[in-house]
């Protein structure tokens, strides 16, 4: 039988029962290899439940540097009978399937492509430890020993993480490393390790991750870091997977980073809210007042925000919003990803209105965006939506380190304080002074007779004053659409990519991939595969809406664009097409939307399908290959 | 602003303490129905707060949907105001007091925008004790939509249309004491004489002052058969008279000893309740709760200050807010800068 | 001076303080001339107040039918000081001004180019009559009399209204005949009438019109009226500007409809919920129980609403929803007309959603569409929204009389009783048995042990089961939309209108004009006119959402086509562009947004430009003149 | 249905009075944490539901999203659910209810779906009386987002991840009491002696019946500190035991004079109270009231039947419903016709 081979370049996948601590020995498993230097990719596939469900841990190690999933499984450890059947079934031929030997395999699971190692981790446990609690939590940690050796982890890397891991609670340190080692004996003398997929320290690595000296953290937490570096002082929310760890970082750093020095009182303030329309309703409240304030959500957040985002629209308040995207409609599923909530989000609210949204990709751009959305929010006067989603945000992404430039000043927008109003002739909320769209505002408090007006959600004229009259009417909205546009030269531009060298380039026409967030890692390497093959694709990167016009001129550059995302109604390429003016026949959609985020393999499949299928120029989907595993 | 007032000031116009008229308090025109409650409370407003010597640009006035909801604009011309959505402005003047905990709130309200569409955020208020003053307008119906009863309205009370109502109406000044409210009191529009004082003793209270006005609407809740109009309120108010005397102003009136029952607020302003014999210890719950569901019971309107707990912790307490209002805090205060960071990635690899 | 002339054809409008009696006197007015048998059709363009603002009332007639607003005034008038000079300037030259001569006119109200008729309206009054409410009220009678004599009104015609109007309170029915007659007979003393422009009935009138025995009613009574016939059981909703009067009259109806014969009792149950997302939660709970139910509200409701339109989408829940829709964003201008809830409603809620939309353009179909709404509703399984407006809603419209067929039987979809059921092998709730989409529902209690299911707005699989499994969320999405598929060819089709005459042609290329709603009738007038002067221009009238495949063909068989609405931002356009694949640059948007209706002036002129500015081909938004009085 | 746990009916398992066996109110297996609270509740509906013999698919569940929303998967397989949206299931069981007045509703959900994000629709539910049984599975915190605290965690609680939660928590009981409930009670789901004959009462009576029930999360909220936990409720706990006799029953039990007290049910189910010295005549609101809040002044749990209006007017009533369930009504019932609209039309020219 031919077994898979392979240095730093292969998939790992756990199947465990969630609530039995399989998270943090798997975790412990990335970090390691993280540790080692080699490019590593973590995804914790988790059910929507507390304890006693399937829930799988999948890990991707690629010397290039790709950190999208790649599909398919190398190596299974399946520590869940519930769901042996299936996890068996994943496994490429040529693969590994690592398991509990304490109950014999049932005959219907042996597959004859794949290499079985039995490993009787129950018994074992039984054996070496007392404490009921103990005897399931280092099953886990046994098997993390075996693979130690199976895939070549250097193991005094995964004792100081123990250590790490265990600070405080040093007892527990010492059952920890013995299961380790019993896993790593056990392996070294059932098994010839290690395999021919394995992991070596030094081994060829992309070079752009061996410089930079890169960390390993969520978008979530890195969002979180970026509030507090951006300066924002008021977060209320409700509590809604996966958008929860953001505030739950963003209360951590601010205990350690926010406590006046003089009182050791808190320079911020944290509130969970009744619901997310409360949530939105404090931060608009706080924003009004001039302090800068942001919630996180999700989908069902997100549409239950949607009344205040409308009104902080149209009464000109800063927001700041962190959208975790999650599987929809309705409930969905809490725990799977997804980028479906473009077209909700950018025009959230009935009438005619319009948001700022941002499209991170990377914890570093998590970090450095909600720093941004924050400027943006006070600069346009309006809500700035981040929309990020389970994948990124709670996911630990490989990352080039945070990096913050001391000369940072926030941008507080057009506010006029008291000096300010004093040197004002005639001043009036909503007077396009400057053309930009962007009227001069005023915060409670500030003067004793100058600057008090009335904020409302109401029609007014320019000098706030409630007003039905149709020109007000007119006025006000269409220089809203000036502010618009205005935003589009001041958002983050999208992102070219070198284009990749084809060696004997097929005739396709010019052809260009659109994408944003969490479906970047995976089409970068797919226009690599295809490259392979000769076909050779420009990319952008969308990171904002209002579009820049780079936008619009790489389209017009291109006869046929991908538009890749992780939702089933390609909701980017219809923003697109109302947005950019631009006909349906050039853009094809490239989805993905089982709730697991998008692979390089499904892209390839479909942009290869589409083109070898002649004429496809104007067909909205490409072949639907769905990716659910 | 063009829709303030023009205010001429009058040379022999009387000032108070800070030297402000009582028209430097004055808002816009009205421009609800001639007669509504609701102007009343606006006037009664202004006078409090002239008279309390509050500087009308650090008091920040918020309010939801409705005719109610309107008033707003009616007082306090310099004060900067926030007109925000149907029944969420509790939400709104929450984030804006944690975000300048040195401004005083004024919240005004309808029975519609709080019992009805309000009622969950109205509640969750109460229970984290923000520091404002929340004045419902209460008129049991709709005003703005033409008149449809709402949570508050009393049950058997005929609408303009003629249907009695077969629900029972939410008791707003019991549900506030029940939810632990610091401040529980309710009026009538046409009551200046109370009214003032109570809301002069709201604005100096330290916490969640809710007071419950009784406002008719003349348009659709004031005919025979309306349990809230101007006739049927006057006849059955049993009206409990207070006095207050904010702080740094000494006692003029002389009052006959155990005629009054005296509170000091937190502020160090003092508010004297004559006693009535339907009186009880300001301080405490039960007392006034059992005052509150006798009186609905006997179809009696109990106004007057129910509850008072002038020590009670406000949110800015609960959230060990620093003294320095958030909204001043500078980027040095914020942001821990790039050596902070550096020990954030090193604690990430 | 010359003066405007017109027998049959011209516009009169009224300028009153609001709670002063003056809709009703100025309903009085236009109901008689639709007595008279000429077409006519009034607006109330009124503040967001209850007593004491400007409002006015604008009457046009229209000998052609053509019900929409021309644009201008010819006879104003007015009886509001405030307002007064901006009355006077918007009367055309040639054109007719009443006003109260209580008072004299001040100098600079006074034009050379309009006709000036002062009546000493509040002095007749406060002699003539004691009461001080009558003084005011009877004010507004007084011109009504006025009218008759300068215009030409058939008196005895208004003496029966008034005594319909005042069954029951007959006493009052002398002051306002006396009222009446008085204005009529200081007209006749003091001013030459009948005016250039008059009534005449039996003049000539559209044989359209003529032929059918119109009625004149607004929208939301006919939708509340189809909501009876539709058989609705369960009104759900929360008090909201223009959507009140939809329950209302639903109620009024009810009451005289729905009493159970026998016992007395009620066949129906009207709730007023405590917000929207009750009122839609009510609905749905309802529906989910198999009774027919409803809600109807305006933008802010909409809004929040969307959560459970989301789930109501995904769990499949039939749910009809009237939207009349108001001037957004936000609270915007509550009493003004705009149909900008278009995307809002489309795509309601976070996630992959899209949802049936009616597009009512009289109130005839606001009566036919609600009924087929709860058709839909149950046989699709979803939400539908019948978007209706201010407008439409509100407003009295002349209309062929409402009409039924008592052979009708409702629809109720694919639900399976306890027979049904005892006959069914394996039935899954979400099985596709029909390869339609829909799949067979159950109702609680039906049967004592099959069919009983569990209803989610999370993810399943066919038989209903909780599944997180990529594969069954794939399968079950990609259903839905297949059923959407499936309901282009159930919702109503476009209708297009026999081609208008153009006597010498221009060379233009083929053009098109789509609209909806109350862009309609507007809209055929500036086609006709446009006709007069060469351009040639089909129409196709859009009355639901998704659309059928006769949109894709018009907008194909045409160079150039015109998307007319009242909204900023083109969202019809834009949802063509996203749903039927056309490129933007054929699509060319024609806007009015100013909250009172768009003006066939406007429609024509913004056209007429458009062709005029060469190359127009792709230019998103035709010159806007915006309407706005 | 494939989730419904296969049940082999063993030939000598107990029947009630319809035949069914107590495996026909099963559902599926929960997919709660080993020992939750809320599996005990689940239990106890069933039983419940099989002792006072109501046909399993005459009753409809509903709830919100929670871990306690899970619950009704786990019972009554043989019956319609609905697991609706985070605290708006009130407003669903208010729609079913009136669109099938014949069919029992139980409504189960969390003290966050009820008491954070649900209040405004839970009161006005209970304003409503709605008939139906509503019962939370009250853990003081969040189960299913990992254990925040909910708006019913009581003040000082501490959290899993050790903060001392500084708000007072919203007591649901009280809450009903003062808004009109008709069927106010509190148990713990540990005990199943008093929480069954609750649950029998509640689904026995008509209109709103409210049962808040102590049910701890073994996950997030068990240990010491929480005052949530299975320890801290056991030793808090204050018992009044009671038994429920459904309708057409004979009475089986003896009880010596005194010993209790018994109230008839609208359908003729007697409800017997055991005395304990503790409790107080049950149709008295103020007695349940002051009950309740000096028990928790006390840090005690007080639980049993606080308060019932056998006869109170359910919203069926209210809105004077015809007997036939609306969804049931025939076209014939609901289309008055061709020649009712031409009459129509003629009114409107
Ligand atoms: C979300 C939303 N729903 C409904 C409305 C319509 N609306 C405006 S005011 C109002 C009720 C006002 O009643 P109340 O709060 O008692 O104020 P009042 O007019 O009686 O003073 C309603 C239902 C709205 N503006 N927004
Ligand atoms: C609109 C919305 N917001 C937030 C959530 C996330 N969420 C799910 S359950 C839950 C709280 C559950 O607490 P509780 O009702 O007490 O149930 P428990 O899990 O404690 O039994 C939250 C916040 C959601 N599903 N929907
Ligand atoms: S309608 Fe009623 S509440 Fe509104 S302004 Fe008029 S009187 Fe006041
Ligand atoms: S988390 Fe808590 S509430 Fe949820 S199932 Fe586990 S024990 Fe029960
Ligand atoms: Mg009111
Ligand atoms: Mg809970």
């Amino acid at each position: 039988m031919k077994q898979i081979k392979g240095v730093n370049d292969f998939v790992v996948k756990f199947a465990n029962v969630n609530g039995t601590g399989s998270a943090s020995a798997n975790h412990l498993f990335a970090k390691a290899i993280f540790r080692m230097g080699i490019p590593v990719s973590p995804r914790n596939i988790f059910p929507s439940n507390i304890q006693g469900l399937p829930t799988w841990y999948e890990v991707r190690v690629s010397s290039k540097g790709y950190l999208g999933r790649r599909g398919g499984v190398d190596l299974m450890v399946c520590v869940n009978a519930q769901t042996m059947e299936q996890d068996v079934a994943s496994v490429e031929p040529g693969g590994y399937f690592v398991y509990d030997s304490t109950k014999p395999l049932a005959e219907h699971l042996k597959r004859d492509d794949i290499t079985y190692f039995g490993i009787p981790l129950t018994e074992m446990c039984m054996r070496e430890f007392k404490e009921q609690r103990l005897q399931q939590l280092l099953k886990n940690v046994v098997y993390i020993g075996a693979l130690a050796a199976l895939l070549n982890i250097r193991f005094p890397i995964l004792k100081d993480l123990l250590s790490d891991q265990f600070k405080g609670k040093e007892k527990l340190i010492s059952p920890n490393v013995q299961a380790l080692e019993m896993g790593y004996q056990f392996a070294t003398e059932n098994f010839t390790c290690p395999l021919p997929i394995r992991l070596q320290q030094g081994g060829d690595v992309a070079p752009h991750i061996l410089e930079s000296e890169h960390i390993l953290m969520n978008g979530n937490t890195a969002a979180a870091l970026g509030a507090i570096y951006g300066g924002a002082t008021v977060a209320a929310w409700y509590p809604i997977t996966p958008s929860t760890s953001v505030v739950d970082a963003f209360a951590k750093y601010a205990e350690r980073m926010r406590i006046d020095p003089g009182t050791g009182k808190k320079n911020f303030a944290i509130i969970q809210a009744e619901d997310e329309l409360a949530a939105m309703g404090m931060v608009v409240g706080a924003g009004w007042n001039g302090a800068r304030a942001f919630t996180a959500t999700s989908g069902p957040g997100l549409s239950l925000m949607s009344e205040f985002l409308g009104l902080a629209y149209f009464a000109e308040v800063p927001v700041v919003l962190v959208d975790v995207q999650r599987s929809g409609p309705s409930t969905g599923m809490p725990t799977r990803s997804q980028q479906s909530d473009v077209l909700a989000a950018a025009y959230a609210s009935h009438g005619d209105t319009k948001h700022i949204l941002l499209f991170p990709a990377t914890p570093r751009e998590c970090f450095d965006m909600t720093v941004q959305a924050f400027d943006l929010a006070e600069r346009f006067q309006t809500p700035v939506i981040m929309m990020s989603d389970l994948d990124l945000g709670m996911n630990d992404w490989m990352s080039p380190p945070l990096e913050w430039d001391d000369s940072y000043e926030m941008d507080r927008g057009k506010v006029l304080d008291a000096k300010a109003l004093d040197a004002t002739e005639t001043w009036g909320r909503y007077l396009d002074v400057d053309g930009d769209g962007i009227c001069y505002r005023t915060l409670p408090g500030a003067h004793p007779d100058k600057g008090a007006f009335f904020t409302r959600g109401s029609s007014k004229d320019e000098m706030a004053v409630y007003s039905e009259r149709g020109e007000d009417y007119v006025q006000n909205v269409d220089r809203l659409l000036r502010k618009f546009e205005t935003a589009k030269a001041h958002v983050p531009k999208p992102k070219p990519h070198p284009p990749v060298k084809v060696k004997r380039p097929k005739k396709t026409g010019r052809l260009g991939a659109l994408f944003f967030g969490t479906s970047a890692s995976p089409a970068y390497e797919a226009v690599e595969m295809l490259a392979e093959e000769g076909y050779s694709i420009n990319t952008l990167r969308i990171r904002a809406f209002p579009f820049h016009q780079s936008l619009d001129e790489f389209i017009h550059e291109h006869d046929k664009i991908y538009v890749i995302e992780q939702n089933r109604d390609g909701q980017m390429r219809q923003l697109i097409m109302n947005e950019c003016q631009i006909g349906p026949e050039k853009l094809t959609s490239v989805l993905n939307y089982s709730g697991t985020p998008i692979t390089a393999r499904t892209i390839a499949a479909q942009i290869r399908d589409d083109l070898k299928a002649k004429p496809a120029k104007s067909a909205k989907t490409a072949a639907r290959r769905q990716e659910t595993a | 602003m063009t829709y303030i007032k023009p205010n001429f000031r009058h040379p022999r116009l009387p000032t108070n303490a800070l030297g402000y008229t009582v028209s430097d308090y004055d808002g816009a025109i009205s421009t609800l129905c001639a007669g509504c409650g609701h102007d009343s409370i606006s006037a009664a407003i202004r006078n409090a707060c002239f008279l309390s010597s509050i500087q009308p640009h650090r008091i920040a006035k918020l309010s939801g949907i409705g005719c109610s909801s309107k008033m707003p604009t009616y007082f306090l011309g310099k004060s900067h105001g926030f007109n925000s959505v149907h029944g969420r402005m509790p939400s709104v003047a929450t984030g804006a007091s944690v975000a300048n905990r040195d401004l005083k709130y004024i919240g005004v309200s309808g029975d519609g925008d709080t019992a009805s569409i309000g009622m969950g955020q109205f509640i969750h208020l109460i229970r984290r004790n923000v520091n404002m003053t929340y004045i419902v307008a209460n008129n049991g119906c709709y005003g703005l939509t033409k008149g449809q009863d709402s949570a508050t309205t009393d049950l058997g009370s005929v609408s303009k249309i003629g249907y009695a109502n077969p629900f029972d109406g939410i008791d707003l000044a019991s549900l506030a004491l029940l939810q632990g409210a610091s401040f529980v009191a309710r009026s009538f529009s046409g009551d200046k004489e109370q009214l003032e004082p109570l809301i002069r003793g709201a604005m100096a209270h330290r916490g969640f002052a809710f007071i419950d006005v009784v406002s008719p609407c003349v348009t659709f809740a004031n005919h025979v058969g309306s349990t809230r109009s101007y006739a049927a309120t006057r006849e059955n108010l049993d009206a409990m008279p207070l006095d207050c005397v904010p702080m740094r102003e000494e006692i003029r009136t002389q009052y006959e000893a155990g005629t009054t029952q005296a509170v000091t607020l937190h502020d160090g302003s003092v508010i004297h309740l004559h006693k009535t014999g339907k009186d009880y210890r300001i301080d405490d719950r039960s007392e006034a709760m059992m005052a509150l569901q006798s009186a609905k019971a006997e179809g009696r309107i109990l106004t007057g200050l129910m509850f008072l707990d002038p020590n009670s912790q406000d949110l800015h307490q609960t959230l060990d807010l620093a003294t320095k209002p958030l909204n001043e805090l500078s980027k040095d205060e914020l942001c821990p800068g790039s050596r902070v960071l550096d020990s954030v990635n090193q604690g990430l690899r």
